[in-house]
């Protein structure tokens, strides 16, 4: 009889709790270290490598390590600050069910318009210099997600496609852009920009020597911070919270769908684009061809693991920048192929979507007392 | 079968959710060729009960007979292949897809395409129920979606035909069409399970009637022997009040509609066309109609979620057509729409955020665009005391109160923001007599304190008990309004239904 | 200028080559959508089956043998995405994002044996004399399997969809998640069998990356194949004849923009290699006004189901 | 370190298996370590990205007691420079860079001349007279492999023609098939490439008869049709001097810019299936130039405009040489930007 194995399998059931739990959105990111940690081990293990030193290697060492961490720890916040201003701005539309997947895009294109202003401005170094990229940045980045808003609001075109494939156009632009128009003149002749960190019109410096923190790090707690008002305080988190929860008491609400989608593709590109340029000018320094490093996109694992919640952000991207560092130095001191670490990254990920669901269901173990 | 067995027993069954208990030990029996109701308030455990007889639910303790037989149905395909059929509240069907396809995702063998396209009509007509089916679900009315689910239980010629809430969204004609139907099966010897909040077409219609309450059976009764109010009264367990009118007298025109026409809101709906109307202060304008002839439509362009061209409706005498919801509800105009979760209000946020929804602009909840959410909370708990919404607080999600509590509160929502015109849309759908008897007193205490207030429903004697005039919508046209006092029902009834195909085929 | 040098029948029979992989998976991809489910995890998908293909053909020179692992190896890690999204309740585009980043690493892990190894060939099948036909010959008859494969895949899965009761009863799952339940359908089981499927279907793809078309192992090869498979599902409407023209619209802009540098056709190159993309988004544009092609989205595409009883 | 042992870091820009560019460094290291043995360890972090990730990298393995630093992208550049400043008892090597300090070095290949070779074979095979080359991006150490090969083929034969396709990309397996596709189609019966992967080799090879050369590695699988040679970046001899100049002590900042004669570029074998008139020929012109008889840039020679480079016998500047952005007269098309 098919309802007898039916009936077997319902034993564990899943039950939607009234209210999320409060005590498994703290323990469940916990729960989720700990068995990547497991199993991780397992996969280390399998290449032959110490489960144990691999572990303490990507989680401890670049926190508390007497020989690393002092400069792993400061860049923590180098590694996390593009994450967290990103991962922040796409948290709004992906709230508001508006899926920005090109931030990435967004970020190069970000960068080029800054970098291009700055350049353009070479070698005049008044003060003006800096703001006046950093303008250039954020108009980049929110001109370059408008491309999706507009046909996603007027059209209905599917801004997750449009976003995605506006990422290769950038990646393109970003080529030509740096053989060509945007190439150092004093270069020989080699691809990529003159240096903007080595420029003091254009430098976007470590603001408290020893601590990684520069004004792409300011602007992504600052953003934390706004974004929390947003949500919890403000009529525009009210409404994109609404939004994406339900699309029609929103319009009832008088939210409007295209401002909406274009607000939220708008902060999401404006922010990513911010990221561009203050790693341009920064932590990377020049244009080059292979100058993004997909920041954009594991911003958007970084904005899920985080639960859309600017804090649940900042803790991830942390985590996240945490994985990168602890990969990196596992990867060289223990000879583990990049890839293992890649996949390790992928577990951590897998988990932590598994466990999540703690959250919001309760696992109930039922007996069955119905007579047949 | 010896004629005095049951053909379905229940027996002991109970059903516990988190928080709720939502059937306790209940026993009951329907024989064959009986209409058996199942009455009770919103909440009370019916649905709950039925989808338990189709295996939709596994019950927690209990046992059920069919036939004589154990009756324990793993899924529905199982209860389907016993012989029961089920047409659900809200609708199981997919509105992408045809008549035909419907039909044949709920029936275990499905024939080929097209013998199946013929069994529908052959059915369909037997029946009473005409169906094409080549057409797409999603352009129906509803009427005519409800046959489709009902004539897919029919194609499995099932010994018990299970009935949530059928008749809500149907006219009196289409009512009048499925009794046939039912009849006819009663007849041939199908036992029904009937469940419905009008009383008036139990008493019509079933032979037997079983009382749940809090989930427990409370009573039984013969509905043809028993009153509407004391069936009402076993229901709730107290006694009813019903709705009065304080006497009043119209004043001047609040709100002009001359010539509107929209588009359809979704790709299914119906496009307003030439929609011409006034109210006048203190005065609620009745709109029947079956659903799906331009409700929506013409609620979503009196809130302003739908914009017109300038110039079709005024407020006052101001040209309001391109102004939103907002600046409309600025003005004094507000409404509640007919889905309650999702569209009224959001299922996941709780109470007190839903009265941000609507209230933010008009009770003061926000300040240069923050939110006090002191004052929220505040002004969610005046709707809960004012309108006896039974929760445990304004903290509480909306999609954790029942149906018709969460009506209250959003009927309750708009009128303590003391509308100059209120626009309603099934106000009381799917709300027992109780609660709908309360919304229906506000609406009236309203219209007397000078307010105009459209209602829009499709429930005929909501209307005639509530409206001063009845404009019909058929198709998307307006019928011109009538003073209610001088209609029949039967007369209503072919204002708001003519085209719909009525006539047996 | 000259366009003298390209000849449109080679140019059409190497576009079938150039958009296999595509088709592959986005049919997969479509049969998921369809289903209710976006699963992003294509690419991840792919590379997987790109590896898991070509360690099995090197192993064992049986090309057939690594196809059929390819969609096998892939089909167990789609199946993790569908653990994790259909029993776990994940979120489905994270989830997806995350199966892309695993399987680039995994598939890299796996694959570290097989860099600079040169895989067994895939001949063209032999239709005789009727490959050397003039015009028909070189676009018809000059292929190997994994192309007519494709073509029948195409077919099928439109059958499978839109002719048969399981096909329906999948569409069922993707249009209305909760009244396909009300009726008894297994929306769960039927969704991980998409996704397995689908899996599969992007394992082949990947494959026959690294074993027809390029063919050889290098770690992220399928260079974003897997997101233009997505974007083909939607330029075609959810249909499988739309995948199929997408696809090959998609690949013969790749194609063509690379026989115009080749023929020497002054445009400035750097946004002729846009091009493609540029053009897919355009033709997006185009689709999505059309109200018909918004209908064929599934409803409820990328919602979370929870039955509860 | 501690344990006395000398250790060296790496950083590669793609991963080791990659099967060109950082392959061929990484096989480098590990001729290192087949060299000292356990007097020395090696550390290498792969998949680095230029800029921030890299400078990082650097320092954390400077940091872990690395003595020499061997940085192998251009991208690096700045970064090196920058983590060098940090770490002045470190030594680094930074890979293709122009940029020094007095603890860092720069190194780099002279591939073009084995694109002479390469071309002076491909312009005796072809028989179209049409040669493919598939280039990753404008820069100038990609313009200089067109220019010199495309002279040495013109040399040998006159009529030659060069179709060039730009992929931007180093590495995109598929679109370099299709290029090398698209090249073939259009009548090219030699393929030569700038790119890494094997997926010309296979194009080639399913359309019979066209000829290839192996690029960064020899590509030997795909020998002796249709790969007929090929250039090989062979790192492994620097690497063990300039490791070795760190135990000894005697490391100093330096600019090394070395081609055929210390084996820095090779030439991989040339198959049977070059005539063997041809391949003496082309022997004999690699002999030359590491003999340095032969420049393949030698005069006289015109830029594409037209307007006079070298005059009769002159030979180019190493300067001109780093920043050439200019084809040689008789090329077609234009260079990108
Ligand atoms: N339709 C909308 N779509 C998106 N965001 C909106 C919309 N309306 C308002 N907001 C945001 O909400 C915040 C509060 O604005 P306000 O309270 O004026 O909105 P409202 O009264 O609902 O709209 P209206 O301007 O239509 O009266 C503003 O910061 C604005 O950015
Ligand atoms: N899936 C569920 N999860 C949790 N609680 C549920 C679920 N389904 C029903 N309930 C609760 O069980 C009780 C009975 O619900 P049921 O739907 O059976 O009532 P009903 O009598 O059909 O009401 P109505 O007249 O409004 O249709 C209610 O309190 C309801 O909130
Ligand atoms: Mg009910
Ligand atoms: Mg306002």
């Amino acid at each position: 009889m098919p309802g007898r194995a039916a009936g077997m399998c319902g034993m564990i059931a899943l039950e939607k709790r009234p209210q999320p739990s409060r005590l498994w959105a703290l323990a469940t990111p916990l729960l989720a270290v700990l068995l990547t940690m497991i199993a991780g081990g397992l996969l280390f293990a399998l290449l032959g490598k110490d489960p144990f030193a691999a572990i303490r290697t990507i989680f401890w060492d670049p926190l508390f390590d007497p020989q690393f961490s002092g400069y792993s720890r400061p860049q923590l916040l180098v590694k996390a600050g593009p994450l967290i201003l990103i991962a922040i701005g796409l948290s709004f539309g992906f709230r508001a069910g508006v899926w920005n997947i090109g931030a990435e895009g967004q970020y190069i294109v970000g960068a080029l318009s800054g970098a291009a202003v700055g350049l353009a401005l070479y070698p005049y170094d008044g003060w003006i210099v800096f703001p006046a990229m950093v303008l250039a940045g954020l108009a980049g980045g929110i001109a370059w997600a408008m491309i999706p808003a507009i046909l996603r609001a007027y059209f209905k075109t599917n801004e997750i496609l449009v976003s995605l494939l506006l990422v290769y156009v950038a990646e393109n632009l970003l080529a030509s852009m740096a053989v060509g128009p945007l190439r150092n003149p004093e270069g020989g002749g080699f691809p990529g920009s003159r240096n903007l960190a080595q420029w003091s019109g254009s430098a976007n410096p470590e603001l408290i020597a020893g601590t990684g923190m520069h004004w792409g790090v300011v602007a992504a707690f600052i953003a934390v911070i706004a974004a929390y008002v947003l949500l919890a305080r403000h009529m525009f988190g009210f409404h994109v919270r609404l939004a994406g929860q339900a699309p029609r008491a929103a319009g009832f609400a008088g939210v409007d769908p295209a401002r909406l989608i274009i607000l939220c593709l708008g902060i999401s590109g404006g922010l990513a684009g911010l990221a561009g340029l203050f790693e341009v000018t920064g932590p990377a320094g020049q244009i080059g061809i292979d100058f993004n490093v997909g920041y954009g996109f594991t911003a958007i694992i970084v904005a899920f693991l985080g639960r859309l919640n600017p804090i649940g952000i900042l803790l991830a991207g942390l985590l996240m920048a945490l994985t990168y560092i602890g990969g990196e130095l596992a990867s060289f001191m223990l000879d583990i192929p990049m890839a293992a670490i890649q996949a390790f990254q992928g577990m951590l990920l897998f988990f932590l979507l598994a466990v999540d669901l703690l959250v919001n269901f309760r696992i109930r173990i039922k007996r069955r007392e119905i007579a047949p | 079968m010896s004629s005095g067995a049951d053909l379905l027993r229940v027996d002991g069954l109970t059903k516990a959710y988190p928080g709720v208990v939502a059937n306790r030990d209940v026993t009951f029996g329907i024989k064959a060729g009986n209409v058996h109701a199942l009455l009770g308030e919103n909440g009370a455990g019916k649905s709950t009960l039925v989808k338990m007889i189709y295996g939709l639910v596994r019950p927690d303790a209990g046992r059920m007979q069919l036939a004589g037989l154990p009756h324990t149905p793993g899924d529905p395909r199982d209860a389907r292949a016993s012989g029961v059929g089920m047409v659900f509240q809200h609708f199981s069907l997919f509105d992408a897809l045809d008549v035909g396809e419907n039909i044949a995702l709920g029936m275990e063998n499905a024939p080929p395409r097209r013998a199946l396209a013929k069994a529908i009509r052959d059915v369909s007509t037997a029946y009473g129920l005409p169906l094409d089916p080549g057409r797409r679900v999603g352009d129906l009315s509803a009427g005519e979606r409800q046959r489709v689910e009902i004539v897919r239980c029919l194609l499995q010629e099932p010994r018990l035909l299970i009935m949530d809430e059928p008749t809500s969204v149907l006219t009196p004609q289409e009512a009048r069409l499925l009794f046939g139907t039912l009849r006819k099966l009663r007849a041939e010897g199908v036992a029904i399970l009937y469940i419905s909040h009008k009383l008036e077409e139990i008493r019509a219609l079933c032979d037997s009637a079983t009382i749940l309450r809090q989930g427990e059976v409370v009573g039984s009764c013969v509905p043809a022997e028993t009153s509407v109010r004391a069936m009402a009264e076993m229901m709730v367990g107290d006694s009813l009040r019903a709705p009065r009118a304080r006497p009043h007298a119209p004043g001047d025109v609040r709100l002009s509609v001359a010539g509107l026409s929209t588009r359809p809101v979704s790709p299914f709906g119906t496009a307003l066309k030439d929609v011409t109307f006034e109210v006048r202060s203190g005065e609620i304008l009745g709109i029947g109609g079956v659903a799906g002839n331009g409700q929506d439509e013409l609620l979503a362009s009196l809130s302003g979620e739908m914009r017109s061209a300038s110039g079709h409706i005024r407020l006052e005498g101001r040209d309001i057509g391109r102004l939103g919801p907002n600046p409309r509800r600025a003005l004094g105009l507000l409404a509640a729409p007919e889905e309650r979760l999702g569209h009224a209000a959001a299922p996941d946020m709780s109470l007190t955020e839903n009265g941000v929804l609507t209230a933010h602009d008009r009770e003061g909840l926000t300040r240069r665009g923050m939110i006090d959410w002191r004052r929220a909370r505040a002004f969610a708990e005046g709707v809960i005391t004012r309108f006896d919404v039974r929760t445990p607080g304004p903290g509480t999600a909306a999609r954790a109160l029942s149906g018709g509590n969460l009506q209250k509160f959003v009927i309750g929502r708009e009128i303590l923001q003391r509308p100059e015109l209120l626009v309603v849309n099934q106000p009381t759908w799917g709300v027992d007599a109780s609660a709908a008897a309360a919304i229906r007193q506000a609406l009236l205490d309203l219209a007397s304190d000078g307010a105009s207030v459209i209602v829009i429903s499709q429930d005929l004697d909501e209307l005639m008990e509530i409206s001063d005039r009845f404009a019909a919508l058929n198709e998307g046209r307006l019928s011109a309004p009538r003073e209610t006092a001088d209609l029949g029902t039967e007369e209503i009834g072919l204002m708001m239904g003519g085209a719909h195909g009525l006539a047996p085929a | 200028m000259n366009f003298g040098s390209i000849d449109p029948v080679l140019l059409i029979a190497s576009l079938m080559v150039a958009a296999t992989p595509i088709v592959l998976a986005a049919l997969g991809e479509l049969v998921v959508e369809k289903s209710g489910v976006l699963n992003l995890g294509v690419e991840g998908m792919m590379i997987t089956g790109a590896i898991c293909g070509f360690a099995v053909a090197t192993e064992t020179g049986s090309p057939l043998a690594g196809f059929a692992a390819a969609a096998l190896g892939a089909m167990l890690l789609s199946l993790v995405f569908g653990l994790l999204t259909q029993v776990m309740l994940s979120n489905q585009v994270a989830t997806g994002l995350a199966l892309t980043l695993f399987g680039l690493g995994i598939s890299a892990l796996i694959g570290q044996d097989y860099i600079g190894v040169k895989p067994p060939r895939t001949q063209p099948i032999d239709f005789g004399g009727l490959g050397d036909l003039p015009l028909l010959g070189p676009v018809l008859f000059n292929h190997d399997w994994v192309v007519y494969l494709s073509l029948f895949m195409v077919f099928a899965t439109g059958f499978f969809l839109n002719r048969t009761r399981a096909g329906l009863v999948l569409r069922a799952c993707g249009e209305n998640h909760d009244a396909a339940h009300a009726i008894g359908i297994k929306v769960v089981r039927i969704r991980l069998a998409a996704i397995a499927f689908g899996g599969a279907c992007a394992g082949l793809g990947g494959a026959y990356l690294s074993l027809v078309r390029v063919p050889q192992w290098t770690e992220g090869m399928t260079a974003g194949a897997g997101w233009i498979a997505l974007a083909i599902v939607v330029f075609g409407a959810w249909r499988a004849g739309g995948v199929l023209l997408g696809a090959y619209l998609f690949g013969g802009m790749t194609v063509l923009q690379l026989n115009l540098q080749a023929a020497g056709v002054a445009l400035p190159v750097e946004y002729l290699s846009m091009s493609p993309y540029l053009i897919t988004i355009a033709v997006l544009v185009v689709m999505s006004a059309r109200r018909r092609t918004r209908l064929a989205a599934p409803a409820a595409l990328g919602r979370v189901f929870h039955a509860s009883s | 370190q501690d344990d006395g042992k000398t250790k060296v870091g790496f950083v590669f820009v793609g991963p080791v298996g990659d099967g060109g560019w950082t392959f061929e460094h990484n096989k480098g290291r590990l001729a290192l370590e087949e060299e000292f043995g356990d007097k020395i360890e090696t550390v290498y972090k792969e998949s680095v990205p230029e800029g921030a990730d890299a400078e990082r990298v650097m320092t954390q393995m400077a940091l872990s007691g690395a003595d020499l630093i061997f940085s192998t992208s251009f991208g690096y550049m700045d970064p090196t420079i920058n983590v060098a400043k940090k770490f002045p008892d470190v030594k680094f090597e930074h890979a293709t860079g122009y940029k020094r300090a007095d603890n860092v070095s720069t190194y780099s290949a002279r591939f073009y001349e084995g694109r002479a070779v390469q071309g002076l074979i491909a312009g005796h095979l072809t028989q179209s007279n049409k040669i493919g080359y598939i280039a990753s991006f404008p820069i100038p150490e990609v313009i200089r492999g067109i220019n010199a090969a495309y002279l040495a083929a013109r040399e040998v034969n006159p009529e030659v023609e060069f179709n060039i396709v730009w992929a931007f990309t180093w590495f995109d397996p598929a679109k370099e098939a299709d290029a090398a596709k698209a090249l073939i189609e259009q009548g090219a019966d030699v393929i030569l490439q700038h790119t890494d992967s094997t997926a010309p080799q296979a194009a080639a090879e399913a359309a019979g008869d066209v000829y290839t050369f192996g690029q960064a590695s020899d590509m030997a699988e795909y020998a002796p049709m249709p790969r007929v040679s090929s250039i090989i970046d062979n790192w492994a001899p620097y690497y063990i001097e300039r490791t070795r100049a760190v135990m000894d002590g005697t490391w100093e900042s330096q600019d090394t810019w070395d081609g055929i004669a210390p084996g820095m570029v090779e030439i991989g074998e040339i198959s049977d299936a070059v005539p063997p008139e041809v391949k003496e020929k082309a022997l004999a012109l690699k002999e030359a130039i590491a003999a340095g008889e032969a420049h393949p840039f030698t005069g006289p020679i015109n830029k594409q405009d037209g307007s006079a480079w070298l005059a009769e016998g002159e030979t180019a500047d190493d300067g001109t040489l780093a920043g050439m952005d200019f084809y040689v007269e008789g090329l077609k098309g234009e260079i990108p930007n």
